[in-house]
């Protein structure tokens, strides 16, 4: 099995997919010459020329919608948004058009066409370019939303995307374009859209992540050695209830670690679809360890506490399963907040 | 060949089936307006009388392979495209038999049998996504055209301006098709643009640009046939800029109160079947033979209406289908 | 005290905030001249002339961007998007400028931009039309949003938010313009931001409500004859944890009635955090009854299915009250979808 | 007067103090580029090297109460206003002393006490908000005005059109100043943009349009000078397109490969600052006084390094303050 950066995986995963199919095309701004800001589309313009990869003007409602048009006409367009960010300007062609268009159609239409967006902190760039924001796209009926974890999500969440025939936008945690994973390449390498990963069995508690944080929740658990089972969503919306369900009715307890703010962010339906659906299995109160509602701060060491730590996740393991009660976000705990 | 398609055929090689055509539109807006006064119909509709003429032409310049994206206004296009009137109608009244199955609504017609993209109702919406069948048009080396028809007031949205940019650049078979029919809502469009002639935008992305008579079927159909042969033939996209003026008020409610004391009149004296009328007399066509192919389409709508009227609700289901492909649904 | 109309109370409490402060100025789309496709602006052009009522063209980055390059120099714009969809080609200023512009200045800057956006369903708009997308801006920090439920609440919701120092978005239920109720005007008809308002007060459950919900609720406990808490939530974000949680507690027992998809839907907070924190009180399942995960349907007794009805809530609320278990969906009941 | 505004009257009235501000911009970049490079700071950072006269030259037409939305390319034009060195280099440093207090980082500098509207790192973003602000002044009958700085790659967006339409309709005091560096990001400007001569588009708003040689500071000046004025007297907006160039790549990592070979070379002879030197030379400056202001500027710059890098970082409590104004923090 070969290891591979993330970008690379991803990379890999759109040169296989324009291979096997030629109706795949790639368009952003300098995807193509540059080969992408974060090395996403390394060697596709060389390989499969300007036609299907193209840099485009700095236009991010134009080619959004470009690729509803594109889609709708039988190409599988994947475009870039270099920070989903971007994507306000653009949101509509993507919620509001594309994710209808088969409701629109009587079902004769289909458009599937893949958004891929950088998303998150970590890099230093500062509150207009580290949201995560996909609390702008999770609520459309119409829209797959993914997340990548690593470079074996990566391939294959992105290869099942580009096939998938309705639209999706696969969110890509930006600090994780550099790391390295093992990678199935291939058919084998597929992974199946809204379906959770569970990336570590476990039977005391369910801990689902997603992102970032999957990484972290491992970690976390690591350091706690407990046997905690951990759930990588992996797709959030249409999400898979019944992976986390049946893990919660088996550990009686719940944590959602994310990468999006207490107010607003995307546990809380986990949460909350615990709380009404396994209700009676919880054995403590389900909780979420959140970033703080603020924006992403720039100067590093506050950056470096944005995103839930390793040793905060693992220090509200371990009060909760010794205490049964939910621990304090840190930053009630340390008082710099309300 | 389709219903659809026979009735696009039509228009094309005839000229009094593109007058009928017309009049069906015409026709077809009055019996709408109809049905919403008389509370049979709820929600909203745009109505397109005074610009049935564009639409007329414009069906007539395009292939069958040609795609359109066009507004919330297109009732007249996707008759002229060549959808049934009964498919409209069933739309518009939520039935089961519109093309959308019901859940869409007036704002909401498509049917890629004849090339019309999914109508919308957001302004701007549809020129990227027209440019974006060029796109993939081009990509595969096939000579279709994408078409954008939208109104002055969306000529001041951003994604006007990205569009006519990125298509330029790439050098897209799209053409730009602005329906001025002088109002954006309630508004004339000297009070929000910021020039009258509207094509006078296509220098600044160096590409051709054209106002016309858009109440003429016959100057609309040479000025659009231009830019559809140029993009088809590698010329790359055009804007072209048809002179229209919208009858009724904006929506269904609006009385239009707002338009200068007599505006209306004036355009009327335009009416573009009026002239289509004129025009076909002095070619020598009788006087009786366009009364009949009048009555002919008044008795077509009103049976229209009767069948419709008649025509099943869709049923609870309908409102959860067509959202996912099935693989997607099956998962949920 | 008078009865209006709630599109007459918003006009009143845009009028009754440019008599008391000049800096205070409206735009939007056919907001001067036509007074308003909802006719919530009836009679400011006319009082406070072109300058401070203005109409716009067509553009919806550019006015809302000029909102918070106005707010920013000291004006108070009130601003409308007529349909809250057309934010989609917005959206970035509201959340990437002016909610950062305070944290982007040490402080030093206040962008009190006041956007309103009419939602919702039930009027046959279609689904382009009739979202709540309340999602698109509620995981924002420093953005506030605030969505009316009656004639009293938009008026006096909409004059503090025009108060308010820091951007508001105030949310308008469409099918409410027309409704008609008292309204206690001037000083003492404004209402405070961040705070939900019990609308019943109640013993035996809390039923959390917001905009058109609130009197659907109030119409099903009516039906059920239940000694049910109603609580409008009123601000979303950041929202009123505490009267909700006071009021859990007290009665153990929760309901969100929501016109947002169960999936991504605003509720989820809500039961999410009383999981959390109102744990122990709780006596039975906490659920959410919301809108199916399906564009909103054009024909009228589709889309009269969209938001929960009141007999849809009083089903469930009694067979929640009868059996403390969660009651299914009607869509799930009815069997026309999974 | 603050120090910032002093520092401002300086390059209005003192040809010296324009050129050494001039420098102070250039030494500034070089120096951030090396603390980037030595890893010293985190995140990215925009440089402007080439682009130093048209900052100086809007600074010295600007009154001290007219406003600036620029971008995330921001360091030049915060000085030019009047910014210290050390609040810009300590905001890039993350330090409590910076102009944000060290939650902005690079990209976001922001000083309204000279104008300088919190700079965007969302292209497009700063044109409605400079709209804005000028919709402010004549709302309020001022005569200040407002300008929009952005690039060349910018003149893509939406809200560019957006912002120039709705300024033009309602003739806003404001400026909207492309500083045309011939590249957005890695893409030279004839492979994204349909136009070269970005003052073209100006013809579809109906408002001046103008393109100059933005290297030069005497002729920047004079071109920003005539649509200030404008703007200030009821003229309404104006387009102009400065003619830059962009030395450095585009953001810390990038080595600017995709250049064609001498293009760099080229610009070098146009170098402002090498442009500003020889002009001063011919107006009988002497070369050792040139020498002298290099000297100082390159000592201040070297103090402000040693001085911010021993200033305090911000505590945690920073990131948690300035979102909401005080009474709604409380509420929470
Ligand atoms: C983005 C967006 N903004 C505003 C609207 C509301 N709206 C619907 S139709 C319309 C007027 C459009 O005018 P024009 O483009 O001239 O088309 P016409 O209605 O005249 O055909 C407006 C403002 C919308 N649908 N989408
Ligand atoms: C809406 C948006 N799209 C894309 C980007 C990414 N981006 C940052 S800088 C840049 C290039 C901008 O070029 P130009 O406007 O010429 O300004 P310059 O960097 O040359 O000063 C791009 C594409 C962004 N910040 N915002
Ligand atoms: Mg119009
Ligand atoms: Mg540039």
């Amino acid at each position: 099995m070969p290891t591979m950066r993330v970008n690379q995986a991803i990379a890999t995963a759109l040169a296989d997919e324009m291979r096997a199919d030629a109706s795949v095309m790639v368009f952003g701004e300098d995807i193509a010459e540059a080969e992408g800001p974060f090395k996403t589309s390394e060697g596709l313009l060389a390989e499969f020329g300007p036609l299907r990869v193209r840099d485009t003007p700095i236009s991010e409602m134009a080619f959004t919608g470009a690729a509803v048009g594109a889609a709708t006409l039988g190409m599988r367009p994947v475009i870039e948004i270099m920070f989903v960010e971007f994507l306000g300007v653009a949101l509509d062609e993507l919620v509001t058009e594309a994710a209808k268009f088969r409701y629109l159609s009587n079902g004769a239409l289909s458009v599937p066409m893949v958004v891929r967006a950088s998303v998150g902190s970590g890099l230093g760039f500062g509150c207009q370019h580290s949201q995560t924001l996909e609390n702008w796209v999770s609520a459309t009926p119409g829209l797959t939303v993914v997340t990548i974890s690593d470079a074996q999500s990566a391939y294959g969440l992105m290869r099942a995307a580009i096939r998938d025939p309705d639209p999706v936008i696969v969110l890509e945690p930006r600090t994780l374009y550099a790391r390295r994973g093992e990678v199935t390449t291939g058919e084998a390498g597929i992974l199946p859209l809204r379906r959770a990963r569970t990336v570590r069995p476990g039977a005391d508690i369910t801990v689902v992540a997603m992102g970032q944080t999957v990484g972290i929740a491992l970690d976390a658990v690591a350091a706690c050695d407990v046997d905690a089972e951990v759930i990588d969503l992996a797709t959030l919306s249409p999400w898979d209830r019944s992976t986390v369900l049946t893990s919660v009715h088996r550990t009686g307890r719940l944590i959602v670690v994310e990468e999006a703010p207490l107010t607003g962010g995307w546990g809380a339906q986990v949460v909350a679809t615990a709380a009404s659906e396994a209700f009676s299995a919880l054995t403590a109160a389900p909780f979420r360890i959140t970033t703080p509602d603020v924006p992403v701060p720039y100067a590093k060491h506050l950056e470096a506490r944005f995103v839930p730590t390793v040793e905060d996740v693992a220090r509200q393991l371990r009060t909760y399963l010794d205490t049964g009660a939910v621990p304090q976000p840190w930053w009630v705990l340390e008082g710099v907040s309300a | 060949m389709s219903v659809q398609l026979d009735r696009r055929s039509e228009i094309r090689a005839d000229a009094r089936a593109a007058y009928a055509r017309m009049v069906e539109i015409r026709l077809f807006e009055e019996q709408v307006n109809e049905l919403f006064a008389a509370g049979l119909v709820h929600g909203t509709t745009h109505l397109c009388q005074g610009q049935e003429a564009l639409d007329v032409a414009l069906a007539a310049v395009l292939r069958d392979d040609d795609v359109v994206a066009a507004t919330y206004r297109g009732h007249g296009i996707a008759l002229a495209l060549g959808m049934t009137p009964a498919s409209v109608l069933a739309e518009i009244m939520g039935r089961s038999t519109g093309c959308t199955g019901g859940v869409g609504g007036s704002m909401h017609l498509a049917d890629m049998s004849i090339g019309l993209l999914p109508t919308s109702a957001i302004i701007g919406a549809g020129l990227p996504i027209a440019t974006g069948a060029a796109l993939a048009f081009q990509t595969r080396g096939e000579d279709r055209v994408a078409v954008a028809v939208f109104g002055d007031g969306a000529s001041n949205i951003g994604a006007f301006h990205e569009s006519l940019n990125m298509a330029a650049v790439w050098r897209l078979p799209v053409l730009f098709l602005c329906d001025n029919n002088v109002y954006g809502e309630y508004s004339r469009i000297d009070r929000t643009t910021a020039v009258l002639d509207l094509s006078r935008r296509a220098a600044g992305y160096d590409i051709p640009g054209e106002s016309f008579d858009g109440m003429d079927v016959d100057t609309a159909r040479t000025a659009i046939a231009a830019a559809v042969d140029r993009a088809r033939n590698g010329g790359g996209p055009s804007l072209l800029e048809a002179r229209t003026y919208r009858f009724a008020g904006h929506s269904r409610a609006d009385k239009a109160l707002y338009r200068p004391e007599g505006e209306l009149e004036e355009y009327r004296k335009r009416d573009p079947i009026a002239v289509r009328r004129s025009a076909l007399l002095a070619q020598g066509v009788s006087e009786g033979e366009l009364a009949a192919i009048d009555a002919r389409v008044a008795d077509d709508i009103a049976a229209v209406v009767a069948t419709v009227s008649a025509d099943p609700l869709p049923d609870l289901a309908a409102m959860f289908a067509n959202i996912w492909t099935e693989p997607a649904a099956a998962a949920r």
